[in-house]
């Protein structure tokens, strides 16, 4: 049991290894990933009922030495949770954008392609397991190039463009939490997440090295927040989830974004502590910019007329409503925070995938305005669409109803300012998205024009499995509140 | 407290040059410049790093004749976290220059911005 | 077209249409049919090919050459006069970069007035964790030089991402530079038009010729000795990797081709990988258990000492001296 | 000792800031390499063997060929429109 996240790290690896080599067996490639995507997914989901019924957290040893010498993973309810639900949406977003892959990346780099998201998962796993401050840089790498890379496989001049954009910017935010780890290791002389803890905390108490390690604080809030597409630092987001092809739209908005932020969350609590951060005034300004975000986010994505781009704008507003929560400061309101992240992980998959069905069924056209009709033309997109709509608009039974609804709970104590941005944040949403709606569903003239497309088994089980899952986080949303509740104090 | 910025010239001068490695990235348009600018911002890193290890008077961390004194040697740890640094910045310099090429093939350009003309000569949708 | 002011817009809007009334659509010249359901995974590409009249398409691409030529200087106008208007947004992203990238420098200054010493024997990142590596360093991980003990024992698992790191990026160089497989026959590599042949001067010839064993030595050298001197993996495999480049530069492809070539290079690169991760998961894996491995030490300062530090070293160095090698030739090989 | 090391410094970052300034890139790769070269030195001065030999082989051989393979493969490309520029653009 305690060795499962370890392997499924390995597997990862070597499966991503032995994929390069596979030459121009992408077939292969494909059933390899899967298979790996869901061993690692069940075996996530082991760990679950052992966490519940056990509690508590494990801390595993990598190697034979010790807690400050040796690198170390640590994993409870939380980390097991995340694994399994980031798991889950990769393997969907690559069966539903199977049929966008083909098309858009040349069939002797498929093989390539999928040792890339396994590289992505590997990465990822890393992020939400590690124990040690530069574990995680390292992983982060791997993660950034891994991102830029199914970003770029569509090879067109928009997506190198988008790729290049996200890179740079990446890499300077890079840049920046490396000289933080460099700052908080020259005062505290540890890098394994618990040391530095017990440093900090003294350090703190006793008033030396206060401002090397606020700056370190901010430096990490920075990068992260530009990897993870915080508001003011969001410019690359809507470029690189625009124009990627889907199944790299639906893993970059529904995981790898995520996947800082979790690193961002375990930074603030369990190295800084939140209280010290909240003394710092770091938290005020999460708070304050997860605010801006989501009103922000919305008015720049109703002025897009690129269904793809105003799909990845209204991520911008989402992962400001997940800051907004974090930067409440209470374990309710982070609890709440992941679980408006467990939705929005299974939700903008499900807009970016049917998307995808939506512009294929209009000659290829990502102009809203071109789309009159699209959803009659593919069902299956049709629904999918109408059902990520209405979770991110929040209408009761839906995913995001339920996960606005714990947000506003949370944020109750705390004052005024939270609400009126989530009401107008929602009221924004619907802004932009009930317009398409319509349109997609409206009678077309030319209907006859358009060829009648087949649908495809897998893409028609994807966009099921992601409706499902939302309806389920909505209906049954208080259960996994539960386990976050329960996750989050041993955090 | 100023007085400390002149013992600690190594890392001023780290500093110094992260900035100029930032400023680099951010106003150059030049995209090969640009990368040049990512590889200063990471070895000044690295030397701030590497000069946090070092400890005045001491021989550097390759134990001699078995005499395992830690007061002997310099600190090991910053030394290996610069090797994994330097091996993560060259990995990344080949993927972007590699991107650079293929961006430079596409377009005959070195530069991010000067390209939205070209889409359009191209033909292709551009906002 | 964000990063412009109104008059700067107005420049472009001017510009594209004058390029627009100099270009017309050129022709496709590969059609793509539409896809198949059973596409997915056969590997061949139903290209059709289309070639338009040649007069038209050479009538075509001398427009294409025309603009192409005009367009640069045109371009730089027009960025010149966005850059020099007051208003401009560009110019404002200037500004602000400019003064961020001060106040970070001023940040980072006082934080670094705040800092601990340089040189300081008491400074607090000389630990407990520091001391240990120096001091029963030898003793655990048998290994002299105690930077490698901390990266190939101590803090392995950061040094097998790092391995994965390399091996990522040359994914996607692979991804974006490979061309199509070739075949590396004798009568491919011949029937392939531009096939570096190698420099023609003699004397470098000749010096190559007696210092390329030397280099490959010297990286060899420094690898096996990870342990005990300075160097390990990295520097050797990169020291190897540059011997290759170097033979393949002087000596061309042909010669080149009888030691490595791309495709060995990734099964090598491949195998070392797996050779590591395999190591390090048993011992990882004995490690969390609390098993004893059961790896000798040997004796300290010896070559065959550092129990599994010697063999990593060396599939470091066979991973770096193939990656750099097969980065050379796909940087090389790619062509437009 | 500590002016040699101050002096290098110096240098090092009078590197950085002609990187910005030389338009020629060929030049620009060239004084990185430099930079490069310095900072294996800077490493020697300070105790770390291992970085110095690692920066020496990897920084300054590996990422310069780099660079350099990717201006000779643009000059390449830049020939094949018939114009020999050596502006930044």
């Amino acid at each position: 049991m305690n060795n499962i996240p370890f392997i499924s790290i390995i597997i990862s690896m070597i499966a991503s290894i032995a994929m390069l080599l596979l030459g121009k067996k992408s077939k292969t490639a494909l059933t390899l990933a899967k298979g790996v995507l869901l061993v690692v997914a069940l075996l996530s989901l082991l760990l679950i009922p052992y966490f519940i019924s056990t509690g508590g957290s494990i801390t595993y040893m990598l190697g034979h030495y010790p807690a400050p010498w040796g690198n170390e993973l640590r994993f409870g309810l939380l980390e097991s949770l995340l694994a399994f639900v980031f798991c889950t949406v990769l393997l969907l977003a690559i069966i539903g954008g199977k049929n966008d892959i083909i098309e858009d990346v040349q069939s002797r780099k498929h093989n390539q392609y999928f040792a890339l998201l396994m590289l992505l998962l590997l990465s990822l796993l890393a992020l939400i397991y590690t124990n040690d401050i530069f574990t995680a840089y390292v992983f982060i790498e791997i993660n950034t190039l891994a991102s830029c890379g199914i970003v770029m496989v569509k090879e067109s001049g928009e997506t190198l463009r988008a790729t290049i954009k996200y890179l740079f910017m990446s890499l300077m935010a890079s840049g920046l939490f490396l000289i933080s780890i460099a700052l908080l290791y020259s005062v505290t002389g540890q890098l394994l997440i618990p040391s530095l803890f017990a440093s900090i905390t003294n350090l703190l108490a006793s008033g030396t090295y206060r401002w090397p390690i606020v700056v370190a604080c901010t430096l990490m809030t920075i990068s992260l927040g530009v990897k993870s597409a915080m508001f003011p630092f969001h410019t690359w987001l809507p470029d690189a989830h625009g124009t990627a092809t889907t199944s790299s739209s639906s893993i970059l908005s529904g995981v790898v974004v995520k996947g800082y932020i979790i690193l961002l969350i375990k930074i603030y609590y369990r190295v800084f502590g939140i209280e010290n951060i909240r003394q710092m005034g770091v938290l005020q300004a999460v708070f304050w910019l997860g605010i801006a975000g989501m009103i922000f986010g919305s008015i720049f994505a109703i002025r897009e007329k690129n269904l793809k781009r105003m799909v990845a704008y209204s991520s911008v507003a989402q992962i400001g409503y997940i800051y907004a929560g974090i930067g409440l400061g209470t374990y309710a309101g982070l609890a709440a925070a992941l679980f408006h992240m467990i939705v929005h992980a299974y939700t903008k998959p499900l807009l970016f995938t049917s998307a995808g069905g939506l512009i294929a069924a209009s000659k290829h056209s990502k102009l809203i305005a071109n789309m009159t009709g699209a959803g009659r033309r593919n069902l299956p997109a049709g629904i999918g669409f109408l059902i990520g709509t209405l979770s991110m608009v929040g209408v009761p039974l839906f995913g995001g109803f339920a996960s606005k609804v714990y947000l506003a709970t949370s944020a109750s104590e705390t004052g005024y300012a939270f609400l009126i941005a989530l009401a107008l944040s929602s009221f924004l949403n619907a802004i932009y998205y009930l317009p398409v709606l319509f349109r997609i569903f409206a009678r077309s003239d030319a209907d006859e024009e358009y060829e009648k497309e087949e649908a495809d088994f897998g893409y028609v089980m994807s966009i099921s499995c992601f409706s499902i899952i939302n309806i389920l986080l909505g209906v049954g949303g208080i259960y996994i509140m539960h386990l976050l509740n329960q996750g989050v104090q041993i955090l | 407290m100023m007085l400390n910025l002149f013992h600690n010239y190594y890392e001023v001068a780290a500093v110094i040059l992260f900035s100029i490695g930032l400023l680099t990235v951010l106003l150059q348009r030049n995209l090969i410049k640009k990368i040049i600018g990512l590889n200063i911002m990471d070895t000044s890193v690295f030397l701030f790093l590497a000069a946090k290890g070092y400890i005045a008077g001491r021989m550097s961390p390759i134990i001699k004749d078995g005499m395992t004194d830690a007061s002997k040697y310099i600190n090991p740890i910053p030394s290996g976290l610069v090797l994994t640094g330097i091996v993560v910045a060259v990995s990344v310099t080949a993927f972007s220059l590699s991107l650079t090429l293929r961006w430079y093939q596409q377009y005959k350009t070195l530069d991010l911005d000067g390209v939205v003309l070209k889409n359009v000569w191209r033909g292709e949708k551009y906002e | 077209m964000s990063g412009l002011s109104e008059e700067g817009k107005k420049d472009v809007k001017k510009f594209t249409d004058w390029v627009n009334a100099n270009s017309e659509e050129i022709p496709p010249e590969i059609v793509y049919p539409p896809k198949h359901d059973d596409h997915h995974g056969h590997g061949h590409e139903h290209k059709e090919i289309v070639i338009p009249h040649e007069e038209t398409l050479r009538e075509k691409m001398a427009k294409r050459e025309h603009i192409d030529e005009n367009f640069q200087e045109e371009w730089q106008n027009v960025m010149q006069k966005a850059n020099d208007d007051p208003s401009s947004p560009e110019r404002w992203y200037r500004l602000a970069s400019s003064i961020g990238g001060a106040l970070i420098v001023l940040v980072l200054l006082i934080t670094v007035a705040n800092l601990p010493r340089f040189g300081s024997p008491d400074a607090p990142a000389m630990n407990e964790v520091a001391r240990r590596y120096l001091e029963s360093g030898l003793q655990e991980t048998g290994a002299v030089n105690s930077v490698a003990g901390m990266i190939l024992d101590y803090r392995a698992f950061d040094t097998l991402g790092e391995s994965v790191v390399l091996f990522t990026a040359t994914v996607t160089v692979i991804f974006l530079l490979q061309q199509k497989e070739r075949n590396h026959n004798k009568e491919d590599i011949e029937a392939v038009d531009g096939n570096y042949k190698g420099i023609r001067s003699l004397p470098a010839k000749v010096i190559v010729a007696i210092t390329f064993p030397f280099i490959i030595l010297y990286g060899i050298y420094i690898v096996l000795n990870g342990h005990l001197s300075p160097g390990g993996g990295f520097s050797g495999g990169a020291i190897i990797g540059a011997g290759l480049v170097l033979n393949h530069l002087v000596f061309g492809q042909e010669f080149s081709e009888k030691f490595i070539n791309v495709n060995k290079c990734k099964k090598l690169m491949a195998g070392g990988l797996f050779v590591y991760i395999a190591l390090k998961t048993y011992s990882i894996l004995t490690g969390a258990n609390g098993i004893n491995s059961h790896i000798p030490l040997g004796k300290a300062g010896s070559i065959f000492s550092g129990g599994l530090i010697f063999p990593l070293n060396i599939c470091v160095g066979v991973v770096v001296a193939c990656t750099v090698f097969s980065l050379y030739s796909l940087f090389t090989d790619w062509s437009s | 000792m500590t002016t040699v090391e101050i002096l290098l410094l110096l240098f090092l970052i009078a590197c950085a800031i002609s990187v910005f300034f030389i338009k020629n890139l060929l030049n620009a790769v060239i004084v990185f390499m430099s930079y490069s070269t310095i900072m294996a030195v800077l490493w020697l001065s300070i105790e770390s063997p291992d970085l110095a030999i690692t920066e020496a082989a990897v920084g300054c051989g590996v990422t310069t060929l780099l660079f350099i393979l990717t201006l000779k493969k643009i000059n390449a490309l830049k020939e094949e429109g018939g114009e020999e520029d050596e502006r930044t653009f």
